[in-house]
């Protein structure tokens, strides 16, 4: 169990090494990747930005839960922080488990407290040139002058 | 009055324009820190949305300040 | 969209570029691995056998289904045959999609509909010697004696 | 009376002894050769667990057999 922030390309393969278990019948994973639009908006590359200490520690905290609360034998993430591009993988869950429904319901909830609880901060640059932060009130930022 | 050091994350360090700043404050609490330092500088997300940890550990809006805390500022998140 | 019977090792990372789209944030996979035991008996490896062209034939049915009921960009799958030791990823689904909550849903409803429709069978071979056909009556089986 | 090809797959298969038989049936239907099959060879498993397939196509038990059809025999599945 082990919850990484990286600066460089996420290694999937290597990383789904390290839920293997022979007791495992299910892998599953979840890559988020960065897309060309948001909120119909053309995005043309993000930036991540982290508090790294306590994004591992939180990262830590959530995947502890999910070994907890589901049947899981391993569970492993990382996000990446910099300057992404479209099609790059900013976020990568994996778990393994003896069953898949298991697999499944553990592998999501890691990702949906992940991207509410990780003190983590996304920007995003658009075609026309500007910028905004994500789920921020951005009305008054210098970026958006 | 304590002195304390802000740290300011991602839009908070834009809108502020610089990522750490001394300050001497009467805030007793984070939350109160936190209202006067958005307030300052026009943070214009609402508290609710946001977060502050003291010393590296996140912190309730409760929390007592000491002289000497290091405070950090953390906007809405949006991870993955 | 394409369902794939293989008799060599799944390659993972190579199936997963097949769902790349600039327009998907989310991309969820499924991998089920040959696990050490089943219904409290030591398993030590296992057998597949497919109906090689209605599998295929059932299999893209089951992506197409997906992809009309779950906001999908790409679905993709395949099934591994022949002798496998525990670990050996028998299955893979892997899908993108602009958001998370369609991936999840979409992986999960084709291995579910996988698992249930395909014309491959599973013999395990245990410990002890025996071995069975899954899912099957195995009382009067010939390898059973 | 017609002539069938039958194909045993799996389970099926080894309590046959083997993979092919050609038949002379009067059943008529898909549902009818499977009942009259599984008793010959002694299989197992309940009807509505298996399946049967015509000439490479999954048919239904009420399905009508022509002289001459290649039909599959499947034992109840399970991939992955």
């Amino acid at each position: 169990m082990t919850f990484e922030i990286i600066e460089k390309p996420i290694d999937v393969t290597e990383l789904i090494q390290t839920l293997r278990d022979d007791s495992a019948g299910a892998c599953a994973s979840f890559e988020g990747w960065v897309r060309n639009t948001n909120e119909g908006q053309d995005v043309t590359s993000l930036e991540y930005e982290a508090h790294g200490p306590l994004a591992v520690s939180e990262g830590e905290a959530i995947l502890a839960e999910a070994l907890e609360r589901f049947e899981l034998l391993a569970a492993m993430s990382c996000h990446r922080v910099g300057h992404l591009e479209i099609g790059d993988c900013a976020v990568w869950v994996g778990v393994s488990a003896p069953h898949r429904g298991a697999a499944f319901e553990g592998c999501r909830y890691i990702i949906d407290q992940l991207k509410q609880r990780l003190p983590i901060w996304k920007k995003e640059y658009y075609r026309d040139g500007h910028s905004d932060w994500i789920n921020c009130v951005t009305g008054k930022t210098l970026d958006d002058a | 009055m304590i002195g304390v050091t802000a740290r300011y994350f991602a839009v908070f360090r834009e809108q502020v324009g610089q990522d750490t700043e001394t300050l001497s404050t009467d805030a007793a609490t984070a939350g109160e820190l936190f209202a006067e330092i958005a307030t300052r500088h026009g943070f214009a997300d609402s508290m609710a949305r946001c977060k502050i940890a003291i010393n590296d550990e996140l912190a309730g809006w409760e929390e007592e300040l000491t002289d000497g805390d290091v405070i950090l500022f953390f906007p809405p998140v949006a991870g993955g």
